[in-house]
């Protein structure tokens, strides 16, 4: 993780004139929202290119439209100088050698890992049919070549963490030794350590003359890696340079400024417990013990798959616990679901990271969306109090400023990534929850969004909730706790005091051996 | 896929568990094992379901369904009993017919974006109107030579048959296409974003569906030796049986048609089994519907105690 | 009001004008009575169909557990008024059960719905057959209790004024009920109901339920406006409570639809056939347009989201 | 004895009987019911219940399921099969299989096409003509007529409609404003023809093949005039034809006797014992008009209105007398035994 504040020198090929991808004068709309508006770009072979932008900038429409997935309204699009503009399909694409990774994972979870990675071109024999015994070698072969060896070819994917399918995914888009790379997000769901491992291939790749274009809300990363950097706003690109420093990307991207990346924290915890939880087992957790104060926001690190989420989902009732025990305000308490953890009289909230899968209602209103686990608060004899749900909502959009203005009664599906991330969490704050379980919660959310987030962990706190947070960016962690508890095989293996300010320290001892609490 | 061999191989045991139990109540109710008759008929009365139900589990692959089976059956069966000929491009017309029936299903599923379910909830009723308007009376005829051919009564034409079926599924299975049926079903959506052409897939999907409607047409006229516009209707709701019990999932990526061909099978020995048993015919269905959730929940119950060994 | 809505409501009209200008007379009020009458039973059961497919699941036992209800009842009122209301009580009661145990197996079990739906269907077919020995009544006088007869008399029917009050109950219970917003949830988006708080399986169990108790529900009307029940009374509701369903507007894949457009399915697949006959085009014709009306409305509004 | 289920004693007790079994394709009417009513009876009652095995299937309506029914008793060994055929055409193949296995298979009602068999009907051309001729002539060869059909696709429909539409075509006064199927069933028949009713024109006749009662209810309801109804036997349309219920109905009724399923027993066992040459047999028709009705005998006031009222046949050369309760309940009529006259060949 280098610091250098300025971007890597421009690569010295650039003499070619060819562009890989060009895009010009595009729009495209969504029903009644402009994606993009006149959005140009233009990526060389041989250069790692980064789009950045604030949630709903368009940077995941642009590349639905570079790669095929959707169609422009307006505008031209080329690769490599042949005008695909009318093209529809990412299959014309892949045959110009564009490979892409969505940033909704693409990974066809019934099939096994080998024919996910070897889905287009599978071993042959005679008579052209697909060796099916050869699948899995091949496919060793292929994740060896990408130092992944830990992955089993024959699991389907499925059965894969969501950091693995992460990487089989992008072994799957590098592998097919395209001439162009486009990666949505690839860093969202990956653990430092593969993060890591993906800069690498994307150096590799750029030096081997491919043209690499990434989206990514991690300033760091893009410092590290990119070329160059396209800024976009509202649709339209508003800045190309070489070099940029983070606080005048934000400023491009929001027209907003702020002090720095993370907020001092003002909370202070109290000696009250709220949540204490002991020998907790069940799924990947093998006993944990921890004590959550109100106003302490507590963290939750470790390495990716160590049991956070299963805590999270048994504390919440979502999972069943095997053994141990759940105390809130020192009373004994089974939550044996969801509906249980909400009732007011345990009061725990559950912000999940994975939206798409177990968050938003797409197609619902907005209002829905966020008044489905309070229904029966504002309802009598099961009728829902219309007038009380509209105030209620209205107060927490304000708050979290969903969607800029947007009707609430508009379709969930319609805004962007980000806010459609704060629909899910103003639901939680809805329930006025006096427990709160963040799970990654940051997880592809902007920089003036994720600040936004951290200022509210804050407030909340400081209102006397107990927070209980993960993130899959350990320096969050390092930033935002009280204290940080680090998982390891299923159990507490350290116990930081915070804020521990350094990242390091808390992958350090996700690492380590031997050190108990 | 370790999943996908238990699922499969589910449909392989409740096809044994059906055989041995129609073994059992055969030979204890007859006092003797079943004879070359009896498993000529059974293979004869079997193969139209067979057929179908292959059809329906490659749509069933895909996460569709296709109720119009039993429309293309009939129609099918119509014009094959109505035509009299003995040339061999006859047949292939009538294969051809199916296949075109059901690529009008695919194009509408694949291209219209209409639903399966719905798709072929209406085609269903445009191929049998077709059906009634080419044979509006039971009747017609199909030469004998053919009927040796496919459905000889006295020798075991009907397995060789079979074997093709089987072996035309595992051809298929090993093609790029067969992979791609699978990436579909598991996920239509992040298939068609990593490049799977499948609008192009389910058309020919569906195509092969109504190849498969047709095959089994021309083995029922050749087993009832003649036709009758309404012969496909009993086929919608068995071949799902029979797809269902062979332990394809209904959410589609999952699954074999060699499960489908089991089911089928295990269907037809179900009622041998309640005749042979001495159940009381009009409390048969009742036994039908039983087996089939049985069946079905076992499979349930196998994936999930799967489901519980596999790591969150 | 959503668009899917009025989409089935034009379509409803139009069939009904086209029908108007090509045989006068057609939507003449005891021709649209008439019409409305056999509607209402298709909108009965399409209730039911409604409800499950709001949640993206299936109901395919309709057809026997309407035909096993309407059995009882006969049975169990031998066409006596002073039994009529225990009758009817026994006959919702065996639906309410069988929906019971249909939504047990989808969402306790994990059995998929067609084959749990399906399989049930067989089930009942074969209790029906086998307890009444075939017999679709075998002491009971020739009728259905007079006051269920009487809802089908009247220049408008009591069947309609029943009708009205399913419509009333499934939109109330949809749109202004924290069941019907926690049934849309469910049908969208199942594992965010759940971490929502939602009782994802008490509301498929209940939603089951509902659809047997209309399905019994259209049996019981069946019987009234027949007279009596036979066996097979219920084999053509199945794919026509579907129909209806979709052509009403309702999303097969789940979480989205109105009774309303239902209600307007029912009537525009009834209108279709009536005119039809009226027109005396031959069977052959009569199944191949009802499929083509069918695939134009579909296309009219019943695509899914493009791909893009 | 349980003749609803098959083989109901084995080999060793079964002794010297002969085994006859029933496949009928459906059991969704009350004339079926009343048909295997009266089957099971005879099989109850001497000379059946010493010199037989009775068995009983049903298939659904499903021509496979049929199939696989008859193949099974095929294996069984039964000396004879007595169908009731789902479709004309679909069993040809088991059928053909029976015969060549030296077993007697006799189809009635709705027959089988393969002549390897033999049958017992009555004359359904006839049957559909002289209900049409009946409305021809009540009408004076004006009128417009609607056909209510029966189940399509077999033989018993397939023949009625031949018969009777080949008499309205000879009349040129005559109009079919309309034709839908009733399948044999009151309560279907009452729904489908409410349903056409507000759309057609004046109805002067109605010719219908199973479900009449039904259909007579429909008129009333609808407040039309009540046409001249050429229908089957059922118990409800008679009790309209005499007056029991209003308005009176101007009608002919004839009905197909249940009892064929008897007649077909008494053949398959008499050829069986080569008592009986290899010949199918006609029986008559009963006939019976408006001006012609007598409670207990052609009418039942207190039996239901789809019960079917020609259960038995009666007069001085009766095919066979039966019950009420063979018809209601299937159990023997009290000390009696069976004759069941085939008529010299
Ligand atoms: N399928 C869709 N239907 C309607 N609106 C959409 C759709 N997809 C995107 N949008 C809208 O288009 C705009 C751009 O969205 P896009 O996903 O491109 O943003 P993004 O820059 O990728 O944001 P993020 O960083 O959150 O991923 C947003 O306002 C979003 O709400
Ligand atoms: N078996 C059933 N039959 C009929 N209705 C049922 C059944 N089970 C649940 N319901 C209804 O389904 C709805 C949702 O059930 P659920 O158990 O989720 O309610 P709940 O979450 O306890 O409601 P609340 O939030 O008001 O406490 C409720 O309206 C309930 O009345
Ligand atoms: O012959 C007909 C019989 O097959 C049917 O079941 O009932 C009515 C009769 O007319
Ligand atoms: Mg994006
Ligand atoms: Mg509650």
């Amino acid at each position: 993780m280098t610091e250098t504040p300025s971007i890597a020198p421009a690569p010295s090929r650039s003499g070619s004139e060819t562009l890989a991808v060009r895009a010009s004068g595009v729009d495209r709309a969504f029903g009644g929202v402009q994606a993009l508006r006149d959005a140009s770009f233009a990526a060389r072979p041989g250069e790692i290119h980064a789009l950045a932008g604030e949630n709903g900038a368009g940077k995941s429409t642009l590349i639905k439209v570079l790669c095929g997935v959707i169609r422009a309204d307006r505008g031209a699009v080329e690769i490599f100088g042949t005008e695909v503009t009318r093209v529809v399909g990412p299959a014309a694409r892949r045959r110009l050698g564009v490979a892409t990774a969505f940033q909704e994972l693409s990974l066809l979870p019934d099939l096994t890992v080998a024919e996910n990675l070897l889905l287009h071109d599978p071993p042959r024999g005679r008579l052209g049919l697909v060796r099916r015994g050869r699948l899995a070698p091949v496919a060793r072969e292929v994740l060896r070549r990408y130092g992944v060896d830990d992955i089993d070819p024959r699991a389907a994917a499925a059965d894969l963490s969501v950091a693995q399918r992460q990487v089989v995914e992008l072994v799957r888009v590098l592998a097919g030794e395209p001439r162009v790379v486009i990666l949505d997000e690839p860093t969202a769901a990956l653990p430092d350590r593969q993060v890591e491992w993906l800069a690498r291939h994307m150096r590799r790749l750029r030096d081997d003359g491919c043209c690499v274009v990434f989206t990514s809300h991690r300033w760091r990363e893009i410092e590290a890696l990119a070329d160059r950097v396209t800024v976009f706003r509202n649709g339209t690109r508003v800045a190309t340079r070489e070099r940029l420093s983070e606080a005048e990307a934000v400023t491009l991207m929001s027209g907003r400024s702020f002090a720095g990346a993370y907020p001092t924290i003002s909370a202070r915890p109290t000696d009250e417990s709220a949540l204490r939880v002991s020998n907790l087992s069940g799924g990947r957790l093998r006993g944990v013990d921890l004590d959550l104060r109100r106003g302490e926001i507590l963290g939750v690190g470790g390495l990716a798959g160590q049991g956070q989420r299963d805590l999270f989902l048994t504390l919440f009732g979502a999972r069943r616990a095997e053994g141990g025990t759940i105390e809130v305000d020192g009373r004994a308490v089974t939550v044996r679901s969801p509906k249980d953890a909400i009732r007011a009289g345990v009061g725990i909230a559950y912000v999940p990271e994975d939206r798409k899968a177990e968050g938003l209602f797409p197609p619902l209103s907005i209002r829905d969306n966020i008044a489905t686990a309070t229904l029966s608060r504002r309802a009598t004899a099961g009728f829902v109090n219309r007038s009380a749900e509209r105030v209620a909502v209205a107060s927490i959009v304000d708050q979290l400023r969903i969607g800029a203005g947007r009707s609430t009664s508009g379709a969930a599906d319609t805004l962007s990534g980000g806010n459609q991330q704060k629909v899910v969490m103003a639901r939680w704050l809805l329930t006025d929850a006096r427990i709160l379980l963040l799970f990654d919660v940051t997880r592809g959310v902007d920089a003036a969004t994720k600040h936004d987030i951290y200022e509210l962990v804050d407030t909340l706190a400081a209102r006397g909730k107990a927070i209980l947070y993960h993130s899959s960016e350990t320096e969050e962690i390092a930033h935002l706790c009280h204290r940080v508890l680090v998982l390891r095989e299923g159990r507490v293996a350290a116990e930081l005091a915070g804020p521990v300010g350094d990242a390091e320290r808390i992958v350090a001892a996700s690492i380590k051996e031997s050190q108990d609490a | 896929m370790r999943e996908a061999l238990r699922r499969v191989s589910l449909g392989y045991l409740v096809l044994a568990a059906t055989a041995v139990a129609y073994l059992v109540v055969y030979s204890s109710r007859l006092g003797r094992f079943p004879t070359s008759f009896d498993y000529l008929s059974i293979l004869n009365t079997t193969l139209p379901l067979v057929f179908v139900a292959i059809g329906q589990s490659l749509v069933v692959l895909t996460g569709g369904i296709d109720l119009s089976v039993g429309g293309i059956v009939s129609l099918c069966v119509a014009v094959t009993a109505s035509t009299v000929s003995t040339s061999a491009l006859w047949l292939v017309a009538v294969l051809a017919l199916g296949a075109a029936c059901g690529a009008v299903n695919g194009l509408i599923v694949a291209y219209g974006r209409i639903a399966p379910i719905l798709t072929t909830l209406a085609t269903l009723s445009v191929f049998t109107g077709l059906a009634l308007r080419v044979l509006p009376v039971p009747g017609g005829s199909i030469p004998p030579q053919v009927r040796h051919v496919l459905t000889n009564p006295a020798t075991p034409t009907g397995l060789i048959w079979l074997g093709l079926a089987v072996a035309g599924w595992l051809v298929l299975r090993r093609t790029r296409f067969g992979m791609r049926v699978y990436a579909i079903g598991s996920d239509e959506a992040s298939a068609r974003a990593v490049g799977v052409p499948a609008a192009a897939v389910k058309l020919k999907v569906y195509a092969l569906a109504g190849l498969c409607a047709a095959l089994a047409a021309v083995f029922y006229v050749s087993t009832t030796t003649s036709g009758d516009a309404n012969a496909g209707a009993p086929f919608i709701l068995t071949s799902i049986a029979s797809v269902v019990v062979g332990g394809v999932a209904f959410t589609g990526g999952r699954g074999s048609a060699l499960g489908a061909v089991a089911g089928a099978v295990a269907l037809t020995l179900v009622i041998d089994i309640l005749f042979f048993a001495g159940i009381d015919p009009l409390y048969q269905s009742l036994f039908q519907g039983l087996f089939l959730v049985v069946a079905v929940l076992l499979g349930t119950v196998a994936a999930l105690a799967a489901r519980r060994r596999r790591p969150a | 009001m959503s668009r899917r809505v009025l989409y089935a409501l034009a379509g409803t009209t139009a069939v009904l004008l086209v029908g108007a200008i090509l045989h006068p007379g057609f939507a003449s009020w005891s021709s649209l009575r008439v019409m409305l009458v056999v509607a209402s039973f298709t909108g009965f059961v399409a209730a039911g169909q409604m409800l499950v497919v709001l949640v993206g699941g299936i109901d395919l036992s309709i057809p026997w557990v309407l035909n096993g209800a309407a059995i009882v009842l006969t049975t169990s009122s031998l066409g006596q008024t002073s039994r009529a209301p225990l009758a009817v009580v026994l006959a919702l009661g065996v639906g309410a059960l069988v929906g019971l145990g249909n939504g047990f197996g989808v969402a306790w079990l994990g059995v998929p719905a067609v084959v749990m739906t399906l399989g049930m269907n067989g089930v009942m077919q074969g209790l029906t057959l086998g307890l009444s020995k075939g017999l679709t009544c075998a002491s009971c006088g020739s009728y259905a209790p007079s006051p269920l007869r009487g809802l089908f008399s009247g220049a408008v029917p009591g069947q309609l004024f029943l009708w009205g009050g399913v419509a009333l109950l499934m939109t109330v219970l949809l749109t202004l009920t924290t069941f019907g917003r926690r049934v849309y949830a469910v049908g969208v988006n199942p594992r965010a109901a759940f971490l929502s708080g939602v009782g994802v399986r008490g509301v498929t169990v209940a939603l089951y339920t509902l659809s047997g108790v209309f399905a019994a529900l259209a049996g019981i009307a069946l019987v009234a406006y027949g007279g009596q029940p036979s066996l097979g009374l219920g084999d053509p509701y199945l794919f026509e409570s579907i129909a209806a369903v979709v052509v009403g507007g309702v999303s097969i894949l789940g979480g989205r639809g109105h009774y309303l457009g239902v209600i307007a399915g029912s009537v525009t697949l009834v209108a279709v056939t009536t005119f039809l006959a009226a027109q005396r085009v031959p069977e052959y014709g009569r199944l191949m347009i009802y499929g083509l009306v069918i695939l134009a409305i579909l296309f009219a509004y019943g695509r899914e989201k493009a791909h893009d | 004895s349980d003749a609803g289920s098959p083989a109901a004693t084995d080999d060793a007790a079964g002794g010297g009987k002969i085994k006859i079994a029933l496949s009928n394709s459906f059991i969704g009417n009350q004339w079926r019911v009343e048909m295997e009513n009266v089957y099971k009876a005879a099989c109850a009652m001497p000379p059946y219940v010493d010199e037989v095995e009775c068995s009983v299937f049903n298939a659904g309506n499903d021509v496979s399921t049929q199939s696989r029914q008859i193949s099974n008793l095929i294996s069984q060994g039964v000396d004879a099969i007595v169908v009731n055929a789902a479709s004309t055409s679909g069993l040809n193949g088991v059928v053909q299989q029976a015969c060549d296995r030296g077993i007697v298979v006799v189809s009635f009602d709705n027959v089988v096409d393969n002549t390897c068999g033999l049958t017992v009907n009555t004359d359904q051309v006839k049957f559909g003509q002289q209900l049409a001729q009946f409305i021809v002539d009540e009408l004076g060869g004006q009128g417009n007529v609607v056909m209510v059909t029966g189940v399509a696709g077999t033989g018993a429909d397939n023949d009625r409609n031949k018969g009777a539409k080949e008499v309205f075509a000879a009349h040129p006064g005559i109009k079919v404003v309309a034709t839908y199927t009733g399948m044999w069933d009151s309560a279907t028949a009452q729904r489908a023809t409410s349903g056409q009713l507000a759309n057609l024109p004046k109805v002067d006749g109605v010719w219908v093949s199973g479900g009449t009662d039904g259909v007579i209810k429909a008129f009333a309801a609808a407040n039309r005039p009540m046409p001249v109804v050429g229908g089957e036997a059922e118990n409800g349309f008679r009790k309209y034809m005499a007056g029991l219920l209003t308005p009176k109905v101007n009608g002919m009724s004839i009905g197909q006797p249940p009892f064929l399923s008897v007649i077909s027993l008494e053949l398959a066992r008499a050829v069986v014992k080569g008592e009986h040459p290899k010949e199918s047999v006609t029986i008559p028709f009963p006939v019976a008009t408006s001006d012609h009705m007598v409670p207990g005998e052609t009418v039942f006031p207190d039996l239901p209105d789809s019960f079917f009222a020609d259960f038995t046949d009666s007069g001085p050369n009766a095919t066979v007398v039966l019950c009420q309760e063979a018809a209601t309940d299937g159990t023997p009529c009290p000390g009696k035994t069976l004759d069941v006259k085939l008529g010299t060949p």
